[in-house]
């Protein structure tokens, strides 16, 4: 499908040229998303986009589906809701690295945990865009940021790791750059059911870019290209070389019961006496 | 090499003049123009890989012809 | 000059803030009172800018700018919006490369070309705003040229001092022949 | 669907009723996180629901729960919560958000005595101002007072009919006596029930505008997955549902907010009146503390004193003809409230200085008992006469 | 020690004098999340507070950030917060613990549109009830609502001074205009600033009772690590700190809660009154709405329509008297604000009935002009006359 | 020290017996912490203990240092204003599971992350004990209670793994039945510079025993016997070995910069100008 | 009858809310007004419960009950502090293997070995708090023996059954056995 | 074996009987009392390793004599 005929198709056109500024990749991953829905071949009526607040949580509102746009950082606290209330809609949540794990983190470790069949796509910036450039639990170790004038002292997540280790069973890595791959990473995301975790380093150039020198978009996609490493690639590569890297590809994958459908299963069925 | 000359589409409205399309353009098809915005200088060298398209911020520019060569 | 009150407006990245801030610390150190305001929010994202100031020789009640008397445009998007919230009497400034139709507008006009007087005279785009400047108070006298100056001079990075300077000058004689083609 | 009921006399607690009724008025989506006292509704929600098919779960905390009940509602599922003080603090701002994006759902808080922990098990009615007030910007309130066992249930049933016929969040505000006291109650039969349902869209979604308002100035809602394919935000919206950003905009949607309960105040705002026509002195009690009133009331008049009641039943809107209707004949009110002084500022701008209004306040964590009503009366009456 | 200042004219903002108040009243501790149109403040305490040995901790959301500044009041620094509406919702709980535990703090809400995400970056003045009744059960509230850059710095420095000599949260509750507006400033010098601390207790830890009032009904407070040893809980208790579990524990505590601020009520609350002696129609206005009143009154009195204003400084406590004073000689009020009616309601308990008082709203994200105010004064006039 | 010299000397001695049940584990962790307490020979004047509210949270009235007792799930926030006001105390957290891992998970995981100072224990007794026995994010899956009457289908979280993950930088688990080895953990942790946690398997036999087929808490503790493996001996089992088994001892320790350390050495010395 | 308030004292374990319920049921199934109510809170976990009983053929609108008609003392400790918050003529009733010292009261005492009875003569001391309804109903005849066994039998475990009649039996031979030795 | 004879003092009033200390004695010395509350039946058998006490949730049963000995 071609670019036209895919914003045509999963867009809100008329809402387009979008607010983000010139080189953000929100646009990217936002493009990816739609490309992937597409390629996953999901019933655009039965699927549902949630975001918080921030530059990324905006990209519901010029998406062409049921779409809801929450207060921050609890994005996946109504998704849940939607999806127990209806499991047979598709729920897409889109979040930002400030909103699912500076204020959301509560609720992005509680998702993984129930392993409730959401697909969660991370816009990770590494800095609260919407508010002007503060950092964020994902800034790395001494970025400057305007609440970080004297370089952030703060260790940052490893969200991957942390999803993964809260109990999420579709863990992946993804960048703007690599934008092909990350479009077959989030449709393997729509595809596993259970909850699924895509986090995608992006770019903001209009503050973390100005703040920590990256004069530009394309210096900040440039610095994706150089230290995203691949995980198959990782595997072969001693720990020298992987310094200062990070890597990209599925990084976890499990099957496991999925939480809306043991509800069905157990809790329901052993409430109406049909099993015990 | 590409047999069939591609056509590449840019709309001037929503670029962005943002340049990621020309600077990862594996085949030098992309210039900007003064204002920043995109331009088609090297049509020829087009391979459809469709790089531009999938990684332009703000679906500004789309390649027509035939199907992306697939890259990887 | 009892109250005057002043609408820079834009895009972002042309320093109009930065510009109404200084406009409003010179008015400071020339003695008198000042208030500076601007947008905010997504608008203000790589979109629409705008810069207000009020200076006055006595108290500022109210602070916000309802009718300027005077109306900087550095973007065609902002002339339409804000040329029709310029007092009838008052002034609308443009930059005359990126404003290519004036809308109707009964005040006087003057259309000077800042953003390419910053590129090609004074040799750094960057410094339109400070340009802006120099062709504002060079046609209103608003501060003296003296607080100008120390007030650019206060706000920009030191090694850049020099160019300011220039840029403040540049903007000066831009104003002189506006106005002097307005006496023709 | 549950099996039609019959009247039967049974022992319930208020938070019991609470579970029947919601269950009667349609509830099917419970999200919570246990807080005494209120713990007992998500109990026993979390064993009638999945009965009838219908969805409970424990939620990390309060935020989440009301995050999730915003969710479900949209989703078409009618939804609720429960909670106490320092739950219903920490909804607030997801509170606001249902609000301003009209999603219909209910919120129980069932009082204790506050602030802060305070003590958990205790009576109060402190958070009356709160259930007002307490998001962030102008918004509409609807908060409704049960009495009694029976209350419990049936103003369960109506806060949810509330909700969804208005599309606003509506809170049962009970207090911990009324939430734990067991009483002998007839719930009524299932076909003694009204069950409201929200409106849906008639248009196709060609032409759906989500948030254009009905003629009740609330907007059709249809459900995620309907097709519709529609817009929510926390943000200004026009009609279309996206943010405009405009400044106008606000100012229609925000006044409409207000306005669709305002011009449905006369009927929303109930207050129930118990001798007060002829009455001296008219107590103005809500929730359990009514009940010592109606109790002194009895009392009093056996020893000739002219005691009558004004109970409000809604909190908010504020039943403020009820107290204006005996403003003029009484010669002084007593506002009997659990807390220092709340539901007396409405009462007060109710009177409008026609009629000394009194407060009796007790925040020692014990029921105010009829005695201390009478008490109170008979200073008054003697300042008065 | 910040080296002592000199007064210099100067343009800040709102935000920018609100943070060398804090500086200047000894605020050593910061902790927040960034939201807009408070954000500068963050981001100004995090240049300066380092620069003299202060801490600055941007946390993971609101509730920590309270937490934060609770703890290390409790650890002995002077501690600030800042945030708007919606993270303001989130911080009550909190905010009910440091009013119950008599922790001092400031919190500084700079009010944006609301209900919800609302718009953002747009003014409103939606938050003065909540700034009283946000958090669940009874507890004092102080809120102090600056209308120029001169006065948010002053009024941060008093909300720091209030809330150490009371031991209570104290709110600063500004509005957008205020705090991004940048205008001419001359700061006090350091010697021109009086800055309170905190009593500490003169007991030697073998006899501290830590809730044990003093003089003014406020107990004096160690910081941890004093040797004190002493517990803090958001439980009810008595004059040991400990929990009580008992009703009439509740009441000696919530009731000296109370009345601390009570007492203090004359000195704290405060309003400014201009040309309001002999005017016909007096206006009502706080914060940034004051500054169009002033305006309004100026360009009435030139048209000779008598025009008087009170602008109340502190909303919590209600300047009632100021509003008093004023209820007997004026035809009219008019209470204008960016909301549809929260002050209002205390303008009308303290008028009470002498004086018709009107309300002039607007909640299109716009600040009231003076135009406005003239308009409704013209309409009031005619139908008073 | 005998325990009746370690009561006397670290509990408010008036404020004992406790209120908790007979069987209890509360009492015999808050003892270990009494204990580690004793053994690292800290400044009782220069500790404060911190807690959220739960029944384990009851904890810190009983003990003679400054102690608080904060909202539900804040008391890590609280505690990290204490630490960063005053860095010279001593700052350690009780909390309960459901205070930690549930309302309060947001606070530990960004408390690790930071690697601030704090020694952190949590008294896991699978079930909020305070409010009557509803489950926990720690209630194992399928365990019954009052909120899980059929049977909870949440799928618990390994606290100590997402500890782990988050970037706590020493995490230990024990059990009050090993009771010994629990009170070294403790010391380890209170020793250790940056953010330690100890998760301690504990009994509420009133509600989680009574729900789960527990009719006594020495059958809870029976049950810790046989299914804690010290980590070592772990590493000699096979997985059908380990299979419904937990491990206990050291399960991460790694040096790392302590935060309040951090920010005088960097931010304030940077802004003083002292480095650059 | 028209109202009699009741209050159940003793510790957690023992039953009493239960018992509290199953009267008001009781009272219930004879046409009758109820109100139960009953102490929650630390105070309730393992140490101190209180159950409260309104029984009533009117309305009850005040649900707590202040001086008690009747107190039940299971525990030294609930009859040191509830005997005292008992009518002067009303009635105390303490199970005598666990209550010592029966403090100063006015009004009528049946002291009963209630634990003891469900123990050896029933054979479980889990149904103490049936055998004390036994003794209550047995002294007072607030509800009906029938509605009060169906109470009884609606609430317990079907298992349990023959037990709880058996100790149902038991307190109310006890309570003969009291109120004759009263009319000896 | 111990070559001195210990000393367990148990303090009735904090003692709730839950019988932990009787149940995990290694050496088997304490009993229930009727009501539950733990009591000393075989003081000589006792080792001091002080696992009744760290382990008592009541901090209601203290072993006196030498220094415990170590266990593990
Ligand atoms: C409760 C609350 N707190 C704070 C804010 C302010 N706020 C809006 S977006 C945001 C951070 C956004 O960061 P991120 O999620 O990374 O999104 P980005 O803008 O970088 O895409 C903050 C702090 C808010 N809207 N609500
Ligand atoms: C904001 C808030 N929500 C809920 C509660 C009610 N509450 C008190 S303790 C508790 C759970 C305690 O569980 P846990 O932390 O595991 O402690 P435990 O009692 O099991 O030791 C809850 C839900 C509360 N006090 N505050
Ligand atoms: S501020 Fe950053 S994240 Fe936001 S739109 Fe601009 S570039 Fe994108
Ligand atoms: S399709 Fe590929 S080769 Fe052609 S212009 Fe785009 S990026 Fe260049
Ligand atoms: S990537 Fe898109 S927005 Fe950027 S320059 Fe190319 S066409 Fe324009
Ligand atoms: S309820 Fe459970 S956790 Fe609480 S004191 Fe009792 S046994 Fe302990
Ligand atoms: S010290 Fe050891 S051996 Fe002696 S009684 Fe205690 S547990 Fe038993
Ligand atoms: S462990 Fe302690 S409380 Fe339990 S029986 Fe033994 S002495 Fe008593
Ligand atoms: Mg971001
Ligand atoms: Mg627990």
């Amino acid at each position: 499908m071609s670019v036209k005929e895919l914003v045509e198709r999963y867009c809100r056109t008329s809402k387009l040229p979008h607010i983000w500024c010139p080189g953000c990749g929100n646009g990217i991953i936002m493009g990816a998303v739609m490309r992937a829905l597409d390629k996953a071949d999901i019933d655009q009526d039965k699927t549902v986009i949630v975001s918080g607040i921030g530059c990324s949580s905006r990209a519901p509102g010029y998406m062409n589906f049921d779409t809801l746009h929450t207060t921050h950082g609890r994005a996946l606290a109504y998704a849940t809701g939607v999806k127990m209330a209806n499991p047979d809609l598709n729920v897409v949540v889109l979040t930002g690295d400030g909103d699912c794990s500076a204020i959301g983190g509560n609720h992005l470790i509680h998702a993984a945990r129930r392993n409730i069949n959401l697909t969660v796509v991370v816009f990770n910036n590494s800095i609260y865009g919407m508010t002007g450039g503060q950092y964020s639990p994902l800034t790395p170790t001494h970025s400057y940021a305007t609440t970080a004038p004297y370089g952030s002292i703060d260790r940052n997540f490893d969200l991957c790791k942390l999803v993964q280790a809260a109990g999420g069973t579709y863990v992946a890595r993804g960048t703007t750059y690599h934008t092909r791959q990350l479009v077959d990473q989030i449709v393997a995301g729509l595809g596993h059911n259970g909850f699924s975790f895509i986090e995608v380093i992006t770019q903001c150039p209009m503050y973390f870019g100005r703040k920590n020198k990256f004069p530009s978009a394309v210096d900040m996609l440039k610095w994706q290209q150089e230290h995203a490493v691949p995980v198959k690639a990782a595997a072969k590569m001693t720990s020298e070389q992987l310094a200062g890297k990070f890597l990209i590809g599925e990084l976890y994958h499990e099957e496991a019961p999925e939480y809306t459908a043991v509800y069905e299963k157990e809790v329901i069925a052993k409430a109406r006496g049909e099993v015990k | 090499m590409n047999s069939e000359v591609a056509h590449i589409d840019i709309n001037e409205k929503w670029c962005k003049g943002c340049g990621i399309c020309i600077a990862f353009c594996p085949a030098k098809v992309l210039v900007a123009r003064e204002d920043g915005k995109a331009a088609v200088a090297n049509i020829e060298a087009c391979t459809r890989c469709g790089l531009c398209e999938l990684r332009c911020p703000d679906y500004a520019i789309s390649v027509g012809g035939k199907q992306h060569a697939s890259t990887n | 000059m009892k109250k005057l009150e002043l609408r820079l407006s834009g895009f972002g990245g042309q320093g109009l803030i930065t510009a109404g801030i200084i406009l409003a610390e010179a008015a400071i150190l020339d003695g008198n009172n000042a208030v500076q305001s601007q947008s905010y929010g997504p608008e203000a994202r790589g979109g629409a800018s705008k810069a207000e100031v009020i200076i006055s020789n006595e108290e500022i009640d109210y602070p916000k700018v309802g009718e300027a008397d005077l109306c900087l445009a550095m973007s065609q998007q902002a002339c339409d919006k804000y040329a029709a919230q310029t007092r009838p009497n008052g002034i609308l400034v443009v930059d005359s490369g990126l404003v290519k139709n004036i809308p109707e507008f009964p005040g006087r006009i003057y259309a000077v070309p800042i953003t390419e007087i910053a590129t090609s005279e004074v040799g750094r785009g960057i410094v339109a705003n400070i340009v802006a400047l120099g062709v504002i108070n060079g046609i209103t006298n608003i501060v003296t040229k003296e607080s100008l100056e120390t007030a650019v001079l206060d706000r920009v990075p030191p090694k850049t001092k020099d160019l300011n300077k220039k840029a403040l000058k540049a903007g000066y004689q831009a104003a002189q022949k506006v106005l002097q083609r307005e006496g023709e | 669907m549950p099996v039609p009921t019959e009247r039967k006399a049974q022992l319930l607690s208020g938070n019991e009723a609470c579970v029947q009724g919601a269950i009667a008025a349609g509830v099917r989506f419970f999200a919570g996180y246990p807080i005494t006292p209120s713990t007992e509704i998500a109990e026993g929600l979390a064993v009638e629901l999945p009965k009838i098919g219908g969805k409970f779960i424990q939620m990390e905390d309060e935020i989440a729960s009301m995050g999730a009940v915003i969710g479900a509602s949209l989703a078409g599922l009618k939804s609720m919560t429960a909670t106490s003080g320092p739950g219903f603090s920490l909804k607030q701002e997801n509170i606001g958000f249902a609000a301003l994006t009209e999603i219909p759902c209910v919120i129980v808080n069932v009082q204790r005595y506050g602030p802060s922990t305070g003590l958990p098990t205790s009576p109060a009615q402190g958070d009356i101002m709160q259930a007002r007030w307490g998001t962030h910007g102008d918004h509409p309130a609807i908060a409704l007072m049960p009495a009694s066992v029976r209350e419990a249930f049936d103003l369960t049933v109506q806060a949810v009919n509330l909700s969804e016929e208005l599309r606003t969040p509506v809170i049962l505000l009970m207090d911990e006596v009324v939430g734990h006291m067991r009483e002998r109650v007839e719930l009524p039969a299932t076909d003694e029930i009204t069950v409201v349902n929200r409106v849906k869209p008639t248009e196709d979604p060609e032409h759906f505008l989500p948030y254009k308002p009905g003629p009740n100035l609330v907007p059709p809602m249809p459900a995620f997955g309907d097709g519709y394919r529609f817009h929510v935000t926390g943000l200004v919206h026009n009609e279309t549902g996206f943010p405009s950003g405009k400044g106008k905009d606000g100012n229609i949607l925000v006044r409409r907010l207000l306005a669709k309960i305002e011009q449905r105040q006369p009927s929303i705002a109930q207050a129930e009146l118990y001798q007060a026509d002829d009455a001296d002195i008219v107590i103005v009690a809500a929730g359990s503390v009514a009940r010592s009133a109606r109790a002194a009331v009895k009392e009093a008049r056996a020893q000739g004193l002219k005691l009558g009641l004004v109970r409000p039943i809604t909190a908010w809107p504020f039943p403020a003809e009820a107290i204006n209707s005996v403003a003029t004949t009484a010669k002084a009110m007593i506002v009997a409230e659990m807390n220092l002084g709340q539901m007396i500022i409405e009462v007060e701008r109710a009177a409008c200085g026609r009629v000394p209004v009194i407060g009796l306040n007790r925040i020692d964590a014990e029921l105010i008992t009829p005695q201390d009503i009478i008490a109170r009366a008979q200073e008054v009456t003697k300042n008065v006469r």
